[in-house]
């Protein structure tokens, strides 16, 4: 059977319909005639195969439109909450290696990318405080004085609203590794603070001098 | 391909052929090359050799070729007479090897178990051997029937409707699509884990101690920081605020303090005696 | 509106059709039956409802067609003629040795690469499992305990989809293989040995001087 054989009206309107079904694109008359071979009627029973086939889809769920391009079946869009499901996806997760870097951030902030490498032992591949950036929880807040004057990275209020956190003090304190050094003491006992307030001011002393 | 029809070597692909007739020889084209029809191989007609060469280069291997030549001569695959067809096999090798065609090594190999039939059904059977001996082809027509099935299996799959030939799923457009991409998502208690597991893992190999200054000291830096973004010139004094006492005092304090020590902040004092400027690292 | 309020049938068939013709791909009872939440009676719903789409469109030009991984729309095939004129591309085309793997691995599964390459008779060029993995047509189901432990193949859902089929028992059944007989008396027609053999010695000939 050779596409040029048929040409009848009753015949057209399925091949019509499946060509608009399948071509993933909007189809133009010219085009649809073009299936049917150079004839000339065939452009105006095209036209009355669109109009038929409009008739046909009313009250389905799809439904003939005619855009710039041509004409296109398209789902109604009064299904999208719906058909939208079928593209729902899990979340993705997080490499490892970004989540310390967070965590890095969150707890020593402000911190320089040479900061979280020296801690992590590894250098930090291009996109992960980009992708910490994007995503609004970190933002570059100074920079340091030193050689190359790097950024230096702290947490938003949008990572504290993220994890549903008033302050950074309500971060998960962290268990307690072993005692580093001995004046970790510094309980809230009266002399003690008393003692650092003292130093503290000899501090400004020496930093009003400088 | 179902049918008894010999199975042509050249049926689905590079050249547009119809199947060999074995009955009449002379006039079926087997291929048609620039136009012309290409009857048999052998026989009078001249082949130009690059068609020649894709007529050879259409067997899929050793078996393919027997079972072309079985089928050709009209010949019984349970029944094949070794010695006609060991002879049309090594021609066809000779014509392969002398068009420097890539030959796989399997078309040698066969080529010695054809000579090996062949000397065996040479061979005298011992007269005093009553029960049967094994047909010393059997292995070979075992083989040739074996792959000859799923040659006809393939043709068959191959004129299945499939897509992108007869099969056009239906797409019909969908304007009202929304692409709800979810972001990953990171657990708080994670972040604690994380970070200590980073911190003893540091400890570990790096050597070099990490002090843990208090969070909201750290906190305070960024508030800071912050602040002399906003106002890039800010007089030392007002970092602190009296409402939070002397705890909250002396954590501003040791934030600025530590600030100064990362290079982050300069503080500046113009004159002596005068007011203490703090500003954020230029 | 959400998505959780519309039920009764006379209501998912229209939801059913738009999300089958914009999916991209056949969709399963359960992911159409996902589409509306929870209920446990929804499968059955969605059952009756492709029952009935199957046959509102009988005698239209497309029709819903069941495949391994589920049902989808598709032009009725013997449009093709027509429809493939929507595309300058021609369809692709695979080669023999690739079809008779594929034909192999299909009927014979699980197999190896050495399974292939004895039925064969000869060894399968290196891309030719790569190009049948990349289709997702075929995929490793496990190793042989022999030595090397080689990959063993199968076919995929994804291939049953591609040749239009729900199952491999829709596969043309595999042609029979004729018992091999008691040995016959060898009676080599010698005339047309000699033929076969000059007619071969002629084309030599010719090459040897074209």
């Amino acid at each position: 059977m050779s596409p040029e054989e048929i040409k009848p009206p009753e015949e057209i309107k399925p091949i019509v319909e499946a060509a608009l079904m399948v071509a993933g694109e909007p189809l133009s008359v010219d085009r649809l005639a073009a299936l049917f071979g150079e004839d000339d009627g065939i452009r105006q029973e095209v036209e009355q195969t669109l109009a038929a086939l409009r008739e046909d889809y009313a009250g389905r769920g799809i439904e003939l439109k005619e855009v710039a391009q041509g004409f296109r079946f398209q789902a109604r869009t009064d299904f999208a909450p719906w058909l939208n499901r079928l593209w729902e996806e899990k979340p993705p997760r997080y490499s490892r290696a970004l989540v310390e870097t967070l965590a890095i951030i969150a707890y020593r902030q402000p911190v320089t990318r040479g900061d979280i490498e020296d801690l992590r032992g590894v250098a930090l591949s291009t996109g992960m405080l980009k992708t910490l950036l994007e995503r609004e929880w970190i933002r570059v807040v100074g920079h340091r004085e030193v050689p190359g004057r790097p950024a230096v990275y702290a947490t938003t209020p949008k990572f504290l609203d993220y994890f549903n956190l008033k302050t950074l003090s309500e971060l998960p304190p962290l268990p307690e590794m072993r005692p580093i050094e001995a004046p970790e003491e510094v309980a809230p006992s009266e002399p003690a603070a008393a003692q650092g307030e003292m130093e503290i001011c000899e501090v400004v002393g020496q930093v009003a001098e400088g | 391909m179902h049918s008894m029809t010999p199975p042509d070597p050249l049926a689905s692909h590079t050249v547009p052929a119809t199947t060999p007739d074995t009955s009449s020889e002379t006039s079926a084209p087997i291929a048609m090359f620039r136009g012309r029809p290409i009857t048999e191989l052998p026989h009078d007609l001249y082949i130009p050799p690059d068609a020649l060469e894709v007529i050879l280069e259409a067997f899929e291997g050793p078996l393919d070729l027997l079972l072309y030549l079985i089928r050709r001569h009209n010949l019984d695959i349970l029944d094949i007479p070794i010695a006609e067809v060991t002879v049309q096999y090594m021609a066809y090798i000779d014509l392969m090897q002398g068009l420097r065609l890539d030959l796989a090594a399997e078309y040698l190999v066969m080529a010695a178990v054809l000579a090996e039939i062949k000397s065996r059904m040479l061979l005298p059977r011992p007269a005093a051997a009553a029960e049967p001996e094994v047909d010393p082809r059997a292995e070979l027509m075992r083989r040739l029937q074996e792959y000859e099935r799923y040659k006809e299996a393939a043709a068959g799959i191959d004129a299945l409707p499939r897509l992108e030939r007869e099969v056009h799923p239906v797409v019909v457009a969908f304007p009202a699509r929304q692409v709800r991409r979810p972001e990953p998502v990171v657990g708080l208690t994670a972040l604690g884990r994380v970070y200590v597991e980073v911190l003893l893992a540091a400890e570990r190999y790096a050597h070099h101690h990490i002090t843990r200054e208090p969070l909201s000291v750290r906190e305070r830096m960024v508030l800071v920081l912050g602040r002399l973004a906003e106002a890039p010139y800010t007089a030392f004094t007002q970092l602190f605020t009296v409402e939070e006492g002397r705890r909250g005092v002396v954590v501003a304090f040791l934030a600025i303090l530590e600030l100064l020590r990362e290079s982050l902040i300069e503080i500046v004092q113009s004159e002596p005696q005068g007011p203490i400027y703090v500003k954020a690292a230029a």
